[in-house]
This record gives structure tokens, C-alpha cells and sequence, in this order.
């Protein structure tokens, strides 16, 4: 009985604790942000703020959830839901610890891969249903840079397939126990992180919904539980890519024994969620042209020479 | 897995009907990723999971939003509907069905007309098998598709140019 | 386990190919058809992939990506294509651009 | 330093290739520089190589270069080999010098037409054409260079391509020597055929094979000496196929000047002299050759006596030169007609040269009869183009042209042709007529046109050195009754091994030969005082001749070159586009147009199914589906 129970108490365990991980980042993000720039933050609420989430879960979901007239109704609804959906699969594939995980998938990395480039269509979709001239050009936006950037992330990613051999992420975790990969794919793991914030839109390339430019692109009409949803999948998406920047590059769970497999992942994918939160408060936002030329004539090219390197280097060893 | 194959099947049947009906291009869209997604499904369940990545991965995820894309830079909106209302009469369904169903008649008496039923086991050909065949047997056929990836690049490229006499009228 | 057989996929191929042909012929948008040659495309390679699968080698997955290759290649240009006619005729239908008639 | 031979040819076709390529991104200055240098270390080269040789000169008197095996066919493997021996290294001096000259004329010349960097490169093309035809080993390579220097003369005359006539001209040119080419040509199979191989020079050449194999006045020797005789006749504009050469001043004058004047049409005659041995077997040929060059010198003089542009007194003047070389050659006597290749090159160039200062400064005016008093407006063109008149003109004891006709008519005398020797002389005072004629109506009298342009330094130094040789390249050689120095020909005759040793006039004869030269002055004289009669004081004499009803009708004969265009385009031409235009609905055409008729039917039914929808044509591949599997299902 147990048996049959255990992966149902294991995937209800991770969707649990990642949602609310992605809650506590609200909290956190602001905080941190607060430090960074000099000020206090949120800190009233409870002790450090940390009811803050609370209270502000509490409004987003009593508010009324209005779809504008103009809008392309069904569309509309479906939009916000894709992002949460496709960021969830994805945490599906993770190995968090040797023995805590939810499917070991064989070709693990494609499915993150594939589920990263589900999650386009949430902003296409959801800047096209608003019927709304700014969100149409956030998601066009959004188009062009993620469909760009999923590019060079596959291309990145394969410098890592090729020295584990394998798509199975336990397995690529494994073959690091001699070495983590961001040593010799140092640079995979630079274009990795550059497309992983462009593929979570966060600062500095938030361009899709870039206030000042396009009054929050994509999501201006949105409201409720909806923008809340999108806020949510936001910050889920930058957990996952901590979480895959830990898993590919710095060994997953692997570490000195004196903590448990578990708590090295966390720790690790916190320092990349921080890390994350930081180039929010430090970079500038390029221009929209800046973003797509940075991407093909630099980051491309970049992917490219690393996975050559690689496979001649692996070719040269093997 | 026989089960996930018939559901999948179920599904992809119906949104494929669903895209040759929709007044909507966009839900049009949104039907056909369906389709392909279930058809990434079918492709894991026979045992090819490689392919069901790159089916979502390129086709759902490029090929299509590239399509979405295209229908936002038009910005296609209640107008277009109304004259797809216009063009799309049932009554036009009628011929192609009838030459449709011919077709499936034909091609359901060619497989069945094989005699004895052969059972797919879906034991999984994984990646590295796909791999191996592709930069072994079929490296002709990868060079000839990069060639051709490159002509429609450069296609592309040229017809999508603006002309400079319409430049200068805009 | 027992009852997906390779004529039930080979059926399956069948039913989408002939709805992706439907589809070209009753549309007049250029864009609807070229969603249902996607279709179609697809369908052939969803027969490739079961004969594939059905003798258990790579064959059929490695023509599987020749079509997902020629399929974008053909999407890029037939979407430049759709942009060129709207450009010139205002329009996506495909009848308007009936100038190359004999 | 006869190792560097191999660059001379090389450095103008690697001059070549640079402005070929990089031509039209270079400025004036760097295409200038890549075109005269190329020339220039060429030049520079063989002067060194000149020094060598004759200071020390290698065993047999020649020496020899192979670079490569070009091809190898069977026992045909011809290499790309170069031989100097005397007679080439003249040539390749004269090229490379005088190509170096008009080169750097050029670069004043052509500065303010388009196409600058292509004239260099056709024009270094030309040097590297002519240097292999010159130096080539085996006359397969000389075919080569034979072949090149006439794509080049076709280029460059054609080089103002906008204007159709020059296109005319450029493809007229190379069509007439084509019929020599392909005469030489087979000249060429005939001697493979018989004695298996090309090489010139050695043991195994054709010279040395032919003089042990086949007798004095022998068929086949006769028809391989005419076959190449054709070539030639057709390469140095000699009587039937002359006429492409008056045309070919359509090019610009210093094209005119290197090609048609100085060194390529020379390639007849070089020719001749490369392969002497056979025609000294072939006694009957020599004798046309001398012939063929006897009626050309007369027939080309009365022509140019009679031309109004500037240039084409010029073309006839060199073709009527180069029927005195032919006589030279025609007689047995090699190093006259060489010597007067060398003092032609030099006079002749120079007048071109002179011709094209003044064209210049006429804002392209070419007829004489629109000059005149030019002698004031350009001193130094006049005085230097006064001098090549006079060397050309064979005016006495001064000019180089004096010592090297006197040379050739000495030769003819010589050989016991009395008739060819008059005729000769009647050239020669054609010659002072028709020159001084053009020196007296275009330099003095009164000036009828303004000087627009005056020759700046880079014109007027080739000018100076060229009339200073046309001068002074005459005394390498006197004439046997003023002693016994003769250098030239001692230097040439190494080049002659199996020649029957040329006669020298003997001590006794230097009587006979002093009346000669007595006579050759007289009629040059009286000829340059009849021009200055004629054309500068009693003009309406002159024009008394020319108005009579006879004179009109001689004269239009004699302005249209003795009608031979007329008469080619009546025999040859014309039958053949009548014959073109009878056949042209002929039965075979029918059978094609038939089917051309039937697929304009099938077209016509095709068109019908193409209505632009593209629907209907899915509609057609399904509707072809469905059959194609209909037939498979039920098959």
C-alpha cells in the first residue's frame, strides 16, 4: 500500500513545497531588493514581513476576476494557465535527491527542453487574446526573443549531454560526482543562465512586458488570479532554472556528506535563485534590438564554438 | 500503454477535424498544437521517445509558434472570421470528403489487405540508436537537409525583405 | 498491451492525411492550408514512425526528422510567402493570386 | 642569369592576373604601376639576360628552359619549354623594350578613358602572349602564344566596345586570321603526322628531322612550308589576307603602336624565320613568299599614298614594311629581314606613337588633310615623328631604315632577281612619297585645327627614345663595301646552324654594291623632294592628277585597298548568306518545326489546366493520388 502510495506523496510533497516556494520568492525578491537598494521592504507583517505572502495571496484571489469584453474569451483563460502548467511538467524530471523524484525520464533534458517552449505560448497567446495593442506587441515580443533564446539553450545544454552521454538527469548528476560540470562547460553554463533569464523574461530582458514601454505587455489586462497566476509562473520559472543550473552544472544533490543529499540541492538552487534576484537589482534593461542582436551574433556563436570545442575535446580524450 | 495510444489517438483525430473547422485562426492554432502534442504522445507510446521530444520541441514549439506569430504581425481580427464564415460553406466540404474517403477506403484495403495483424511491442529505440542511424547510415540525408534548411533560410529571408519601392510608400 | 497494431497506426496516419487533405482543399486561407499540410506531413510521419517502431529500428524516427526538417524549412518559406500576398494583395486568399494562370 | 629567362613571359601574365582581379580596386597610380612595371622588370630582365648571352654565350649558341610536361598524350608531350638562342632574344629585346615604351606612353595616353586597369590587362596579357609565342621550344606552345596575341589584338581593338564599328573591326581581325590560323594548324598535324613530333630546336626537332628526312622540293615538305606560310600570311597582314589590318586602327593608338605596328604582325615573320629550314626545302615556297612580299610592298604603298587617316597611312605603311621583310626572307636572307624587323620596330612605333600625340591633341582628329602646321604647336612630336618619316622613308646615312632596306633590296640584287629588286625600289620611293607626304600635309602649311592637348612628360620620353634608336639602330650593321662590320648578322646567323652559309657580297662585288646604294639614295631622295613638290608647294598638281577622270577612278581603287574587301565580300561572303538565306526553310527544318508545332498545340491544351488556383492543382495531385493508389490496390 505504501508502495503504490509513495510516488503520489512524493509529487504532491514537490508541487507543494515548489508553489510555495515560488510564493515565498514574492517576499523574498522584495526583501532582498529592499537590502540591495537601502531600504527596508516589506516588514510589517508578521515577523521579517513574512506574512506579507499571506496577506497578499488573500487579496489576489478576492479579487474580481474581470475579462475584458474585447477579449478572445477562452483564449483568454487558457493563457495564464499554460505558464504554470508547462513550468510544473518540467519540475516532473528533476532528481532532487538519489531517491526523491517524480518520473526518470530517459530523455529528461528534451522534456524540459520542450516543456520551456510550451511556456511561449502562454504570453504569445495571452498578448493576443487581451486585444489590446500593447499586449499584442508584448507578445510578439515575447515570440521573437524566447523562440530566439530556446535556440542557443537546447544548443548549450548539448556540451553537457555529450559528457554525461545521456538525457537522463540522474545520470548526468551522477557523472559529475568527479567533476561539476561548470568547470570544463563553463561557457555552456554562461549561455544557459543568459537564455534562462530571457526564456523567464525576468530583468534584465523583461522586454515582453516592459513597463515603461508597453504599460506590462502581455499582461495588462490581466487581473486577479490570473496576473496572479503569471506573477506565480514567473517566479516558478526561476526556480526551475536554479534548479536545472544546479542539476546540470554544480553536481545536483551531490556533496560532502555531512548534509543530507536534499538540503545541498536546496541550498545550491537558493544561491541561484538569489543570484537571479541580484541581476535584477544591478542591469540595466538593452534595448529590444540590443536583446535579439546580443542573442544571434553573440550567444549563438558562443554555443556553437562550445559544443565544437566539446566534442572535439571528448572526441580527442574518447 | 495500448490505452494512452487510444486516448492520444481519440484526441488528435478530434482537434485535427477541429482545425479544418475553426472560423478562428488562432483557435485553429491552438487545436492543431493539441493535435501535435497528442501526437508526441502516440510517438512515446510506440516506443519512439526521441522523436516525441522533437515533436514537441520543434514542431509545436517552433514551427508553430512561428505560424502564431505570423497571424499576430497581421493582426487578423473579427473581420477575418467573418470572411472565413463566407468562404467556409459546408456544402464545400462535400466534394473533398467523398475524394478524402476514397483515398481511406483505398489505403485501408492496401494495409489490411496484408493479412495477419502485427503487434507493435513499443519497446523504446532511444536516442542514441536515432543518432547513430542518422550519422552513419542517413549522413547524405542530414547533409541534404542542412542544404536545404539553408535554402529556406535564405528564402525566407529574401521573400520576407520588404520591397524598396513599398518602403518608400509607407 | 496487446491491441496497438501497426494497422492501427498505419489507420491512424491514414484518417489525419485524409483530413489534412480536406482541409486544403475546402480552405481558402492561405494560412488554414498551410496548417493542414502540417497535417499532413505529420501524418506521414507518424507512418513512418510506427513502421518504424513496428520492426523496432531507427529508421523510421531518422525519416521522421527529415520531414520535421523539411517541414520548417517549408513553414519559413511559406510563411514569408503569406506575408509577400498580404503585402501585395490586402488579402489571404489564395485565389487572388491567380495572376500566373496560362 | 639565363636561369631568370622563365620570368620574362611570367611577369607580364602575373600582371596580368593582378589587374584582372584587383584591377578596378587599385587607383589609376597602383594599375599604372602594376601594368609599365610588369613590363619594366621584364624588360630589365631580358637586357640581362641579352648581356649574359652574348657575353658568354652557352654551348650551341642557345639556351634552354624547361618548366614543366604540359600534356602527355602518347608520345606527344610537349613541355612548357623556353629557348633563347639569337633570333628570339632580338625579338624578346625589341618586345620588351619597346612593349616597356609604349606602355609607359600609355599610362598619359589612355588617363582619361574608363577601362583603364582592362587596357593594362589586355595589353600585359599581350606582352606575356607574345613573349611565349617567341620563346616557345615547341610550336604548340608558340600555337599557344600565337593564339593569345590574337585574342588580345581582337580585345584591344574592340577596346572602345560602345562603338559597334570597333566591335566590326576587332571581329573582322580575328576572323581573316583565323583562316591562317587554321591553315597553320593543320601546318601543325601535317608535321606531327610525318615527323612525330613539335619540338623546334635539338636532335629530335622538326628542323633537324626535316632536313634528314625529307628531299629538297618534296611534297610534303612544300605543303607543311605553305600551310605555315598561311599562318603567317595571315598574322603579319600580307597579301590575300591583309585586309583585316587598316581596320585594326579602330583600337587606340598605343594598341595600334605595340600590336599592329611593332611586334605581332612581326610574328609571320618570325615564324618563317623559326622554321627556315623547311622552306629552304620547299624552294617553290620561298620563292611566293618572296613574291607574296613583293606585290604586298607595292600594292600597300599606292594604298596609303592615297588614305586621309593619319593611322591607316600608318597600317598600310607597316604592311608594305613587312612585304619587304617577307622579300628579305623569300630571298634566304634571314638576318636582313630580321634587322629590318628591329629598325621597323623602333621607326615604326615611333611614328604611331608621334600619330597618337597628335590625335590626342586634335581632340581625335585623324585626317591629314585637317592638320597641318603642327610643327609649331608640338616641336618635339613633329621633329621626333620627322625622324621616323625619314627612317621609314630610308632617307640616306642618318636614319636606321636606310641601312636595313638597303640591306634587304642589296639581298635581292644579290639572289639574282632583278624583277623583285625593281619593284622593290619602286616601293621604296612609294615609301618616301607616301610618308613625307603625310609629314609635309600634317606638320607644315598652315594650321587648320587648335592644339588642345600637349604630350606631357610621360609621352615625350618614349618618343625621344625611340627616335634616338630609330636612328642609331642602324649602325650595328653597315653595308659590306664600307667594311667588314657586321655584328648583327654574325649574331643572327648562330640562330641559322643548318642553313647553306648566307653569301656575303665579296670584295668583288662591292663595286656593284656601291652603284646600289648610289641608287637607293637617289630614289629616296627624289621621292621625299617629289612629297615636298607635290604636297607642300604645287598641291593643285596634285590635285590635277587626282581630278582627272582616271585618277579618280585610281584613286578611289587604291583608297579602298586595291578592292579587296569588295572582292571578299562578293566571292566570299555573299554566296555563302545567299546560300544561308536559300536553305533557310529547308525540309530538316520542317521535321523541327513540326514538333515545334505539336508541343505549341500540347502547350496551348496544358495552358487551359493552368488556372492560378491553387486549390484546383491539390485537387489534381489528390485526384492523381487516388488513381496512382487505385492502381496499386487493385493491381
Amino acid at each position: 500500500m505504501i508502495q503504490s502510495i509513495h510516488p503520489l506523496i512524493i509529487t504532491i510533497g514537490i508541487l507543494f513545497v515548489v508553489v510555495n516556494t515560488a510564493a515565498l520568492l514574492i517576499w523574498l525578491e522584495r526583501r532582498l531588493l529592499a537590502l540591495w537598494q537601502d531600504r527596508y521592504g516589506p516588514n510589517r507583517v508578521g515577523p521579517f514581513g513574512l506574512l506579507q505572502v499571506l496577506a497578499d495571496m488573500i487579496k489576489i484571489f478576492t479579487k474580481e476576476d474581470w475579462v475584458p469584453p474585447f477579449a478572445d474569451k477562452p483564449v483568454f483563460i487558457l493563457a495564464p494557465a499554460v505558464i504554470v502548467v508547462a513550468v510544473l511538467m518540467s519540475f516532473a524530471v528533476i532528481p532532487f535527491s538519489p531517491d526523491i523524484w517524480v518520473v526518470d525520464l530517459n530523455i529528461g533534458l528534451l522534456f524540459f527542453l520542450a516543456m520551456s517552449s510550451m511556456g511561449v505560448y502562454s504570453v504569445v497567446l495571452a498578448g493576443w487574446a487581451s486585444n489590446n495593442k500593447y499586449s499584442l506587441l508584448g507578445g510578439m515580443r515575447a515570440a521573437a526573443q524566447m523562440l530566439s533564446y530556446e535556440v542557443f539553450m537546447g544548443l548549450s545544454l548539448m556540451g553537457v549531454v555529450m559528457m554525461a552521454g545521456s538525457f537522463n538527469l540522474r545520470e548526468i548528476v551522477e557523472t559529475q560526482k568527479g567533476m561539476w560540470f561548470f568547470i570544463p562547460q563553463i561557457f555552456g553554463l554562461v549561455v544557459f543562465m543568459v537564455a534562462g533569464i530571457a526564456e523567464t523574461h525576468r530583468l534584465p530582458f523583461d522586454l515582453p512586458e516592459a513597463e515603461s514601454e508597453l504599460v506590462a505587455g502581455y499582461h495588462s489586462e490581466y487581473s486577479g488570479m490570473k496576473f496572479g497566476m503569471f506573477f506565480v509562473g514567473e517566479y516558478l520559472g526561476v526556480t526551475l532554472i536554479s534548479a536545472f543550473i544546479t542539476t546540470l552544472f554544480f553536481g545536483g544533490w551531490l556533496g560532502p556528506s555531512f548534509l543530507p543529499p536534499i538540503v545541498w540541492f536546496i541550498l545550491k538552487t537558493f544561491v541561484f535563485i538569489c543570484f537571479f534576484i541580484l541581476l535584477r537589482a544591478s542591469l540595466p534593461r538593452p534595448r529590444y534590438d540590443q536583446l535579439m542582436a546580443y542573442g544571434w551574433k553573440v550567444m549563438l556563436p558562443l554555443a556553437l564554438a562550445n559544443l565544437i570545442v566539446t566534442g572535439g575535446i571528448i572526441l580527442a580524450i574518447g | 500503454m495500448t490505452v494512452v495510444f487510444w486516448i492520444s489517438a481519440a484526441v488528435t483525430v478530434i482537434s485535427t477535424v477541429m482545425v479544418i473547422t475553426r472560423r478562428n485562426v488562432v483557435h485553429a492554432l491552438l487545436y492543431l498544437i493539441v493535435s501535435l502534442l497528442a501526437m508526441a504522445v502516440i510517438f512515446f507510446s510506440l516506443g519512439a521517445p526521441f522523436v516525441a521530444a522533437l515533436e514537441v520541441i520543434v514542431y509545436a514549439g517552433a514551427i508553430m509558434v512561428l505560424f502564431i506569430f505570423v497571424v499576430m504581425m497581421l493582426n487578423l481580427g473579427a473581420r477575418a472570421s467573418q470572411q472565413e464564415r463566407q468562404w467556409l460553406k459546408p456544402r464545400m466540404m462535400i466534394g473533398p470528403a467523398i475524394l478524402a474517403a476514397i483515398l481511406m477506403i483505398e489505403l485501408g484495403y492496401a494495409i489490411f489487405a496484408g493479412g495477419g495483424i502485427e503487434i507493435i511491442t513499443g519497446e523504446p529505440v532511444g536516442a542514441k540508436q536515432v543518432g547513430m542511424s542518422l550519422f552513419e547510415t542517413y549522413l547524405l540525408g542530414v547533409e541534404l537537409a542542412s542544404i536545404l534548411l539553408l535554402a529556406g533560410l535564405v528564402g525566407a529571408y529574401h521573400l520576407g525583405r520588404r520591397d524598396r519601392s513599398e518602403e518608400e510608400e509607407s | 498491451m496487446a491491441a496497438v497494431s501497426m494497422e492501427h497506426g498505419l489507420i491512424l496516419a491514414g484518417v489525419l492525411f485524409a483530413l489534412g487533405l480536406i482541409g486544403v482543399l475546402v480552405r481558402r486561407n492561405i494560412i488554414f492550408m498551410l496548417m493542414s499540410i502540417e497535417v499532413m506531413l505529420n501524418a506521414s510521419g507518424l507512418a513512418f514512425v510506427v513502421a518504424g517502431s513496428n520492426w523496432g529500428t531507427a529508421d523510421g524516427q531518422v525519416m521522421f526528422i527529415f520531414i520535421l526538417t523539411m517541414a520548417a524549412a517549408e513553414v519559413a518559406v511559406g510563411l514569408a510567402l503569406v506575408l509577400q500576398l498580404y503585402r501585395r494583395f490586402k488579402t489571404l486568399d489564395v485565389d487572388a493570386a491567380s495572376k500566373m494562370r496560362g | 642569369m639565363l636561369e631568370l629567362l622563365w620570368l620574362i613571359p611570367i611577369l607580364p601574365f602575373i600582371g596580368f592576373l593582378v589587374l584582372v582581379l584587383i584591377g578596378t580596386r587599385l587607383s589609376r597610380a597602383g594599375v599604372a604601376a602594376i601594368g609599365v612595371g610588369s613590363i619594366g622588370i621584364s624588360a630589365v630582365v631580358s637586357l640581362l639576360c641579352g648581356f649574359s648571352f652574348m657575353s658568354s654565350p652557352p654551348p650551341g649558341d642557345a639556351f634552354s628552359q624547361t618548366l614543366w610536361t604540359w600534356m602527355k598524350v602518347g608520345s606527344f608531350a610537349p613541355g612548357i619549354t623556353f629557348h633563347l638562342d639569337a633570333l628570339s632574344l632580338l625579338m624578346t629585346l625589341v618586345v620588351t623594350v619597346v612593349g616597356f615604351l609604349i606602355h609607359l606612353y600609355s599610362t598619359e595616353y589612355m588617363n582619361d578613358e574608363d577601362g583603364y586597369s582592362r587596357f593594362f590587362a589586355y595589353m600585359n596579357l599581350f606582352v606575356g602572349s607574345m613573349l611565349t609565342l617567341i620563346l616557345a621550344d615547341n610550336l604548340i606552345l608558340l600555337y599557344l602564344g600565337w593564339e593569345g596575341v590574337g585574342l588580345c589584338s581582337y580585345l584591344l581593338i574592340g577596346f572602345w566596345y560602345k562603338d559597334p564599328a570597333n566591335g566590326l573591326a576587332a571581329r573582322k581581325a580575328f576572323t581573316i586570321t583565323r583562316v591562317g590560323d587554321t591553315a597553320m594548324a593543320l601546318g601543325l598535324f601535317l608535321l606531327f603526322a610525318h615527323l612525330r613530333t613539335l619540338n623546334i630546336h635539338g636532335d629530335g626537332g622538326i628542323l633537324a628531322l626535316a632536313m634528314s628526312q625529307w628531299m629538297e622540293g618534296s611534297g610534303l615538305a612544300i605543303a607543311a612550308a605553305a600551310l605555315l606560310l598561311g599562318g603567317a600570311l595571315g598574322k603579319s597582314g600580307q597579301l590575300p589576307l591583309q585586309t583585316w589590318l587598316p581596320d585594326a586602327m579602330a583600337g587606340p593608338t598605343p594598341v595600334s603602336a605595340l600590336i599592329h605596328a611593332a611586334t605581332m604582325v612581326t610574328a609571320g615573320v618570325y615564324l618563317i624565320a623559326r622554321t627556315y629550314v623547311l622552306f629552304e626545302l620547299a624552294p617553290a615556297v620561298q620563292f611566293a613568299v618572296a613574291l607574296i612580299g613583293t606585290i604586298t610592298l607595292f600594292v600597300a604603298g599606292c594604298s596609303a599614298l592615297t588614305q586621309r587617316d593619319m593611322k591607316r597611312i600608318l597600317a598600310y605603311s607597316t604592311i608594305s614594311q613587312i612585304g619587304y621583310m617577307f622579300l628579305a626572307l623569300g630571298v634566304g636572307a634571314w638576318s636582313a629581314a630580321m634587322f629590318h624587323f628591329m629598325t621597323h620596330a623602333f621607326f615604326k612605333a615611333l611614328l604611331f606613337l608621334g600619330a597618337g600625340v597628335v590625335i590626342l591633341a586634335l581632340h581625335h582628329e585623324q585626317d591629314i588633310f585637317n592638320m597641318g602646321g603642327l610643327r609649331r604647336a608640338l616641336p618635339l612630336t613633329s621633329k621626333t615623328f620627322i625622324i621616323g618619316a625619314a627612317a621609314l622613308a630610308g632617307f640616306p646615312f642618318i636614319t636606321a631604315g636606310f641601312y636595313s632596306k638597303d640591306l634587304i633590296l642589296w639581298k635581292v640584287w644579290s639572289a639574282h632577281q632583278p624583277w623583285l629588286y625593281i619593284v622593290g625600289l619602286g616601293g621604296a620611293l612609294l615609301t618616301a612619297l607616301y610618308s613625307f607626304r603625310l609629314v609635309f600635309i600634317a606638320f607644315f602649311g598652315e594650321a587648320k585645327s587648335h592644339v588642345v592637348k600637349k604630350p606631357g612628360a610621360c609621352m615625350k620620353i618614349p618618343l625621344t627614345i625611340l627616335a634616338a634608336l630609330a636612328i642609331i639602330g642602324g649602325l650595328i650593321e653597315l653595308p659590306h663595301a664600307w667594311g667588314n662590320w657586321q655584328p648583327f648578322s654574325k649574331f643572327m646567323e648562330s640562330a641559322f646552324p643548318l642553313t647553306a652559309s648566307v653569301e656575303h657580297g665579296g670584295h668583288g662585288k662591292a663595286a656593284a654594291e656601291l652603284i646600289l646604294q648610289g641608287i637607293a639614295v637617289v630614289v629616296s631622295v627624289v621621292g621625299i623632294s617629289l612629297a615636298y613638290l607635290f604636297f607642300l608647294r604645287k598641291q593643285i598638281f596634285v590635285e590635277g592628277v587626282a581630278g582627272s577622270s582616271v585618277g579618280v577612278a585610281v584613286h578611289r581603287f587604291w583608297f579602298a585597298g586595291w578592292g579587296f574587301d569588295w572582292l571578299y565580300d562578293k566571292v566570299f561572303v555573299q554566296p555563302v548568306v545567299w546560300a544561308a538565306r536559300i536553305n533557310k526553310n529547308d525540309i530538316i527544318d520542317f521535321i523541327y518545326r513540326l514538333f515545334a508545332g505539336i508541343i505549341q498545340i500540347f502547350h496551348f491544351i496544358f495552358c487551359l489546366t493552368q488556372t492560378g488556383r491553387v486549390r484546383w492543382y491539390a485537387v489534381g495531385i489528390a485526384f492523381g493520388a487516388v488513381v496512382i493508389v487505385a492502381m496499386v490496390v487493385l493491381s
